[in-house]
């Protein structure tokens, strides 16, 4: 019979089949794996898919110059390390470095030169040509070059290449100034030229050999030094093992420095001077110096019939000093002891990125010390050593000086320019500010990020971000020999992006190209066939004289390698003058000594004394990666500008009660802050960080940042280690 | 004007002082609904809740009206299946209100988790060991037990009784309450028992973990237990208050007591079980996880005045007067025994909710406070005001109170 | 192979606070590794995403004795009774009986934060905004890691995507063994004094398992019975003191007495 | 979930709770099934009327639900149990039996007036709760009509919807509506059969109704004796039913309702009365 298909046999089909399927696994399996992976919002960004590489390259985000190795998607990192067995950091990095990739797509970056106006709170940017702001300079150079003032180039990054380029173009200037921050070491190795009867040239510090570490404020622990010098003490902190190294922080803050040291020092804000002197006086007093040496090194020790070294420390004994300092007289005469039982020792006296430089006094009476600790003797280890050879016409007769901010006479510059590839050593503004032309100065700034002083300039010309620059790393104040390395670019820079080094070329009407000048540089560091090379790639150091050529130099450089200068054996005898060469150098001392902390200030109740302190790359915000909300915001781990910490006896005697909000206020201004209780804070103080600030963009306007340092009154700034304000609820 | 949608034989006010009273309500919802709409639309950052205190007034809320929406399976299982036929004259407002406080803690519960899409889930892939799987599995059952119970009620509505096809359903459905309460009493037990195992399994907060019996920890068995006595006591003060703003009386005292005295019993029974379990707790349960029990009431906030007001004040003390007919039989002990029963689980309710989040774990953590935001707030009253307008409106149309009619005669 | 002789690993870490300095690399390399996107401006210390949180607790002494620890506080892989685990409704939190390690599924997570109640140690983390990344920062994120979206709950899971990788890596050497090099979780990695180290507590050789059994070793809430696997060490007794509230008590009572 | 969604594990924790889950499910399911289906059952057999009546009943007050018996005295508290049908009631044969003389075993005389409380109540009828009265004619066919009570509890109405004729009528099923303004209610049908033809109040009879088995047909309804204690507790109710809206209506002159009860007293409720007296909810 022949088989009729009618429309209802379809449907029973149809019918039956879709029955037959639900009681098999395929439409709820279907269903489940759809639940599961569609649950991702379209507005989620995907993951970059494409080639994993991994390529080399060095930070430049501070002086350190760790070895970076990034392992990068489609040829964008997207994780970073340190480079193994890299001399400076031995494979490990810091929070800003593991996050410093980000830094190119900061919310603040710049895409094109702007013209900047700043409002109350907040700052409207105006997009320019760079023509424009060209054509402004020449303007203003045109007058500075005249009646109208100086022109100043504030470099953020000294004793790079491009600064001696800079220096040598200013020099041929008329009215030229190297500017650099008041917390550069250039500064206070100054210090040390000063006593030194013949310059004493750059100092490093041979920590290798030092047992004990006697440091005034210097965040030692905390980002002074490269990591491969500080990890070391760090791991054997607690460890029993006996030559560990010992570190003394002497500190008015609870930095993490001094949370770290083996032993932490509190004294009373700015009295360094004095207690220097009073460690000086215990040693001198029990003769625990080595008498030979020091009567033949030191001119002004004992001058019959004149105000002598010994005249000044005479007057600085144990409980005077303890009067000063707050810091107890057996505890002064057990550290001066300590330090010389426990040597080699050395004392460290460079001031910090949050709380500024200590003072030229200070210093010099730290140097002391260090002279009477026998720092300087040839087994001591504070070294002297070679800068990294410099190409043709760059020896030191001519280049324009180094200046620090205090040299500079206010309302003197016509045009700042500012190089602002910023190594988060803060210069609070109004201390610039008041050395301009009010109203007929210019401003302008090269900087990749509207931050930090660039928000003051009234021009900023975008400059390629970190990892997209090409740029030297200079020899960090605490290598005992010279260094040298190449943070080569790991990113494309984008459109409109210029070097900080064309704009100053244009300015000083010549030439200038950043690779130009790196390539003359290790040409001619090549060229002497001095020092190591580490080479990313492998690991390994070699001697330079294994590479056939400076291009291979070169590349081994830009590749994440690093230059390391041999020591230099013999130590030339000095003469060093312990109170300073300069004629008043006895009574300057003496009041710098004798100096009353702020916290003895006038006593009026309302007034706590407050101690900016920031970790290096995090005051400012050019070099906070959006990512550090982790480490300030969401964590209590670094505490931002918004936080003030306070002991709780003083917050109870103020009535300010933990986590509620505080207004800080000084004659210059206020800042709206958090308060939070430390037990560990010294009384009467109020402990605040110089950054990082949140970063500084709600919606499209930008917030300008408010840097507690903008509190400090120009008159009493230098050193702006601790100054008077009130804090009350909000 | 809205006469014939009204029940004959009863009498209600008039129209526009019914809105009068709805308008108030009517606008709070509003004002919830926004609330409830930032958090679906903007996320829970919009509540202060955050990663320490992951739980807030929302879920706080939830195991508070979910205990006493307890009357309604209670009732139901009283009435229905032991035939106590004293409940039949509260089982319809006992529903309404067992409705109410379900469908509203869903509904919250919908707000509260990131996911609500997503919420199917735990039909799809349960983890069964999970107390909240319990929960959620038994919550969308007995809601749809409620819905099916609250059903008939509102086809008894005049006009809609009118039409025969809805009788006849309502008639035969009623006929067959008796499975519905028996299956609304089985859940009931388990979702209220896991409401209470949720906290009691949480081995990392040793305030609020229990030791297991069975499956189960012992705040199972007496969250079970004091939902049973807050059910009865939430009828008997709704029922009060329905009496005193419709100047009307409802029910027979006989019954109101005959509640109050259900409430007594089973407050009893719970204090006595909740007392040992806290000394196995203090003395047993919590050093034995490296927590000295004390600590948990060195706090300001939370000194051991909470355990004594939960136990004693709002615990004891109303069982032993339900427990007395001589209480029972006076208005003014029965109703404010009712409040205090209800104070008393609410209470138990808040400290097991906020106090164990409040509370650190290890040493160096704080004692966290938490404030709910505006949004969280609106979320909850939205819950409050939608409760009154359908009850109000259940009220006003449909036979709630089925002696009322017989009793305004009796006068 | 079939998963009968596939060695069963332990995964763990121990974490030396006497060599950590709180710098917060191993919190930022965990975030950066694991795709976590920056705090909104409003965010704060409650409501932000850490995986792994460094801890600053000082031993309660004032000014100027007080003495500072700092404890790096991730997910601890709980073993025994996982609070987490049997809490989710919908077994979006499981433990690899491979690994040992507990994961968090996201696409499965419907945020009801049960879990994040049940664990004592605070490291679950709620995603309280969608994730947002400034412009071009997208195409920075690592390929191996799904960011999150809104509304659901994650926490460490001892980086995931390097497990995948080093499993990916000895698949392709055709054995299902991984080599203990290939997998190194991001902060272990990043940090610079060596204080955390990571491996199979099941391998006797493995320097965790030794660290695991030294008597500087504890473990924070220990009495809890969830057998964390992740060690603390410390030779300072007031930091032992912190593994929980009973031996802190037992401190202050010698104090006072 | 279900065996093959992934994360579906075979151990007793799965089964026993998704056992007893699908089991609950499928419970609730089928005794929804079941009432709709017993629904559709009763529509089939025209027992709506039936269980319109039987719900109504219900919920009538219990005074009202009084057994004939506890009317005429023979007992001392009875509440109907089959909704005023003593067709199948046992309980009332045994009365029968029992006490031959018991008033519900009558049948009415051939004629005459009988006046109670000033109303006509005529002895040779039956009459039901619904206050409507049976009067069998020669034919087979009973007239149904309105009581006295009822006529003036509905006085002069509007607006009176019978049923057409051939249609089928069940006991205390509808018989015919009637509304005067705001009220409006049903009259309650005294008996089963079918309309032979219609009146209305004109007319004094409402409906001619041919009923099967004259003698069972009318067995449920009031007659005699019965009829003066029942027709009291009504007036008690319909005086308490008037007072009780406030409007303070009495009975006219010496507790005789006047002709039309609405007129008199247009405040009154009467939707409500209505419903009261003719047995409503």
């Amino acid at each position: 019979m022949p088989l009729t298909l009618t429309r209802r046999d379809i449907l029973k089909f149809v019918g039956g089949s879709i029955a037959g399927i639900m009681v098999t696994p395929i439409p709820w399996k279907l269903l489940d794996d759809v639940s599961i992976w569609t649950q991702n919002g379209p507005w989620i960004p995907k993951v970059p898919r494409g080639a994993l590489t991994t390529s080399f390259s060095t930070c430049a985000l501070c002086p350190a110059g760790c070895g970076v190795q990034a392992r990068c998607v489609n040829g964008i990192p997207y994780f970073l390390s340190g480079t193994r067995n890299h001399p400076v950091n031995n494979g490990t990095l810091c929070p800003s470095g593991v996050a410093a990739h980000h830094l190119a797509y900061h919310p603040l970056r710049l895409k094109t030169p702007v013209q900047v106006t700043r409002g109350n709170g907040t700052i409207e940017v105006r997009p320019v040509s760079l023509d424009d702001v060209l054509r402004k300079i020449s303007v203003a150079s045109g007058n500075s070059t005249g009646a109208k003032g100086s022109l100043a180039l504030l470099d953020q990054r000294p004793g790079r290449t491009v600064s001696l380029f800079y220096r040598k173009q200013l020099a041929r200037h008329d009215h030229g100034i190297y500017l650099v921050s008041p917390t550069d070491p250039i500064l206070i190795t100054q210090c040390l030229d000063e006593m030194a009867e013949t310059p004493f040239g750059p100092v490093g510090y041979h920590l290798e050999n030092v047992r004990t570490i006697l440091s005034f404020a210097a965040p030692v622990l905390d980002g002074w030094g490269t990591p491969a010098q500080t990890s070391p003490m760090l791991r054997t902190r607690h460890s029993s093992e006996q030559n560990a190294v010992k570190v003394i922080q002497i500190d008015s803050r609870h930095s993490r420095s001094a949370q770290l040291a083996d032993q932490w020092i509190p004294l009373k804000p700015k009295t360094e001077a004095a207690l220097a002197f009073g460690i000086a006086h215990v040693i001198i007093r029990d003769g625990l110096y080595d008498k030979r040496v020091i009567g033949r090194r030191i001119p002004d020790f004992n001058i019959p019939g004149k105000h002598s070294y010994s005249d000044l420390i005479g007057r600085f004994t144990p409980d005077h000093t303890s009067e000063l300092t707050g810091v107890s007289s057996d505890v002064i005469v057990s550290t001066a002891h300590s330090l010389v039982a426990r040597g080699p020792s050395v004392a460290i006296g460079d001031g910090d990125s949050g709380g500024g430089p200590l003072g030229k006094e200070a210093e010099i009476a730290i140097w002391g010390l260090n002279i009477l600790l026998g720092a300087l003797e040839s087994n001591g280890s504070i070294v002297q050593r070679r800068e990294a050879p410099v190409p043709e016409g760059f020896s030191s007769k001519e280049l324009s000086p180094v200046m620090g901010i205090s040299a500079i006479p206010d309302h003197s510059i016509g045009l700042l320019l500012i190089d602002g590839s910023d190594p988060g050593d803060p210069l609070p503004w109004s201390l610039l500010e008041r050395k301009l032309i009010p109203r007929q100065s210019l401003v302008v700034a090269c900087s990749p990020t509207l931050t930090g002083l660039a928000q003051h300039a009234q021009y900023v010309v975008p400059t390629p971000a970190h990892l997209e620059a090409l740029t030297d790393i200079p020899t960090i104040v605490s290598s005992a020999t010279a260094t040298f390395s190449i943070s080569a670019p790991l990113l494309k820079r984008p459109e409109g992006m210029t070097d900080a080094i064309e704009i100053m070329a244009k300015v000083f009407e010549t030439e200038g190209s950043m690779e130009d000048l790196l390539k003359q540089r290790t040409s001619a560091i090549f060229a002497t066939r001095r020092g190591c090379v580490f080479k990313a790639g492998t690991g390994t150091t070699v001697p330079i004289t294994e590479l056939g050529s400076p291009d291979e130099f070169w590349t081994e450089l830009t590749a994440g390698g690093m230059w390391t200068d041999d020591p230099i054996r013999s130590k030339p005898f000095f003469q060093f003058h312990f109170m300073g060469r300069a004629p008043d150098a006895y009574q300057r001392m003496l009041d710098a000594g004798e100096a009353v902390s702020p916290l003895d200030g006038p006593l009026t109740p309302e007034m706590l004394t407050v101690l900016p302190y920031g970790r290096r790359a995090e005051v400012g915000g050019a070099q906070l990666s959006p990512l550090m909300t982790k480490l300030y915001q969401e964590s209590g781990l670094h505490r931002s500008s918004k936080v003030a910490v306070l002991n709780p006896a003083t917050a109870k005697k103020f009535d300010l009660v933990h986590g509620e909000q505080g207004i800080l206020a000084t004659a210059c201004g206020t800042q709206k802050v958090g308060i939070r209780v430390d037990a560990a804070v010294m009384p009467g103080v109020i402990e605040i960080a110089a950054g990082p600030e949140p970063i500084g963009q709600a919606g499209n306007e930008i917030v300008q940042e408010q840097n507690i340092l903008e509190l400090i009154d120009p008159d009493q700034a230098l050193p702006w280690r601790a100054f008077r304000a009130t804090l009350r609820k909000a | 004007m809205d006469k014939h949608l009204i029940t004959r034989g009863v009498q209600r006010s008039p129209f526009w002082k019914f809105i009068l009273w709805i308008l108030p309500w009517g606008m709070l919802l509003g004002w919830g609904l926004y609330g409830a709409y930032l958090c679906l639309a903007e996320g829970l950052n919009q509540t202060n809740m955050d990663n320490r205190f992951a739980f807030g007034l929302w879920i706080y809320l939830d195991l508070t009206v979910i205990a006493f929406g307890a009357g309604a399976f209670f009732t139901g299982f009283l009435l229905y299946i032991l035939k106590r036929h004293e409940l039949k004259s509260v089982i319809n407002s006992a529903v309404v209100l067992g409705l109410i406080c379900y469908s509203g803690a869903i509904a919250v519960l919908m707000v509260d988790v990131g996911q609500p899409l997503r919420a199917w889930f735990t039909f799809w892939h349960p983890n069964v060991h999970s107390m909240l799987t319990e929960v959620t599995f038994c919550l969308t059952c007995y809601l749809t037990v409620l819905i099916l119970e609250y059903a008939p009620i509102v086809l008894k509505n005049r006009q809609i009784r009118k039409i025969p096809s809805y009788l006849v359903f309502e008639f035969n459905l009623h006929k067959l309450m008796v499975v519905f309460a028996g299956v609304g009493a089985f859940l009931s037990f388990f979702h209220q028992g896991s409401l209470g195992g949720l906290y009691g399994v949480l081995r990392g907060r040793p305030f609020a973990f229990r030791e297991e019996l069975g499956i189960w920890p012992s705040t199972f068995f007496l969250f079970i237990l004091s939902a049973m006595a807050a059910g009865p006591s939430f009828i008997l003060l709704t029922t009060w208050l329905v009496e005193k703003l419709s100047r009307k009386r409802l029910v027979k005292h006989e019954t109101l007591s005959y509640l109050g005295k259900l409430s007594g019993i089973m407050l009893t029974v719970y204090i006595l079980f909740k007392s040992i379990d806290t000394l196995i707790w203090i003395n047993s349960t919590s050093p034995s996880s490296g927590f000295p029990a004390f600590e948990y009431y060195d706090r300001a906030a939370f000194g051991t005045w909470v355990l004594f007001a939960e136990v004693v004040v709002f615990g004891l003390l109303p069982a032993l007067l339900l427990l007395r007919k001589r209480f029972r039989e006076h208005r003014g002990w029965l109703i404010t025994s009712a409040v205090f029963v209800l104070a008393g689980v609410a209470l138990n309710r808040f400290v097991l909710t906020i106090q164990t989040l409040a509370l650190p774990t290890l040493v160096f953590d704080e004692f966290l406070s938490y404030l709910p935001s505006w949004q969280e707030v609106a979320t909850f009253s939205l819950v409050i005001a939608y409760g009154v307008v359908l009850y109000s409106v259940s009220f006003r149309y449909l036979p709630l109170f089925p002696q009322e009619r017989e009793l305004a005669q009796s006068y | 192979m079939d998963q009968a002789t596939v060695k069963q690993s332990r995964y763990g870490m121990a974490i030396d606070l006497d060599r950590c300095t709180g710098c917060g690399a191993c919190l930022m390399a965990c975030a950066v590794e694991n795709n976590v996107s920056p705090g909104r401006p409003t965010v704060n210390e409650r409501t932000g995403t850490t995986w792994m949180r460094v801890i600053e607790v000082q031993d309660g002494r004032a000014f100027p004795a007080a003495e500072t620890a700092f404890i790096p506080m991730m997910c601890q892989q709980c073993e025994e009774e996982t609070p987490c685990v049997s809490v989710c409704p919908q077994n979006a939190v499981e433990v690899d009986p491979e690994t040992g390690i507990v994961g968090q599924i996201p696409q499965r997570c419907l945020g009801c934060r049960y879990c994040m109640t049940a664990c004592p140690y605070h490291a679950r983390y709620y995603n309280w905004w969608d994730p947002q990344w400034p412009e071009g920062m997208e195409k920075a994120l690592n390929p191996d890691v799904a960011p999150r979206m809104r509304g659901v709950v994650e926490k460490c899971n001892f980086c995931h995507g390097r497990l995948h990788d080093a499993r990916a890596k000895a698949a392709a050497k055709g054995s299902r063994e991984i080599n203990p090099t290939d997998y190194i979780p991001a902060c272990v990695e990043s940090c610079p004094v060596q204080a955390i180290t990571f491996g199979d507590l099941n391998d006797e050789a493995a320097d965790v398992a030794r660290q695991a059994k030294s008597e500087r070793a504890f473990r924070f809430l220990s009495r809890l019975g969830t057998e964390p696997k992740v060690y603390y060490l410390s030779g300072r007794s007031w930091v032992q003191r912190l593994a929980d509230r009973e031996l802190a008590r037992s401190k202050k009572e010698t104090v006072h007495g | 979930m279900l065996p093959w969604v992934y994360e579906f594990r075979w151990d007793l924790g799965h089964i026993i709770f998704l056992g007893v889950f699908y089991s609950v499910v499928i419970l609730i399911a089928f005794t929804l099934v079941r009432a709709l289906i017993r629904a559709i059952r009763d529509f089939k057999n025209h027992r709506v009327d039936h269980i319109m009546w039987q719900a109504t009943f219900e919920d009538l007050p219990t005074p009202v639900r009084a057994c004939r018996h506890e009317l005429s005295g023979e007992v001392a508290n009875r509440t109907c149990p089959n909704e005023f049908d003593c067709r199948e009631c046992r309980t009332h044969e045994l009365f029968l039996r029992k006490n031959p003389a018991s008033p519900g075993g009558t049948t009415p005389r051939a004629s005459g007036e009988e006046q109670l409380f000033g109303l006509s109540f005529p002895l040779d009828r039956y009459y039901d709760r619904g206050h409507t009265w049976v009067q069998p004619d020669k034919d087979g066919t009973v007239k149904v009509g309105l009581n006295d009570l009822g006529a003036r509890l509905i006085g002069s109405v509007e607006n009176v919807q019978l049923p057409v004729i051939g249609s089928r009528l069940e006991v205390h099923g509808t018989a015919w509506h009637v509304t005067r303004g705001g009220a409006d209610t049903r009259i309650l049908s005294p008996i089963e059969g079918t309309v032979v033809e219609v009146g209305g109040p004109g007319k004094g009879w409402y409906l001619k109704v041919r009923p099967e088995g004259m003698e069972t047909a009318v067995r449920h309804l009031l007659r005699g004796a019965e009829i003066k204690p029942w027709l009291t507790r009504e007036l008690e109710r319909l005086q308490f039913a008037l007072s009780a809206d406030g409007v303070g209506m009495s009975l006219a002159d010496g507790g005789v309702p006047v002709e039309d009860l609405p007129k008199s007293s247009p405040k009154t409720d009467w939707d409500a009365v209505w419903g009261e007296m003719f047995l409503e909810a």
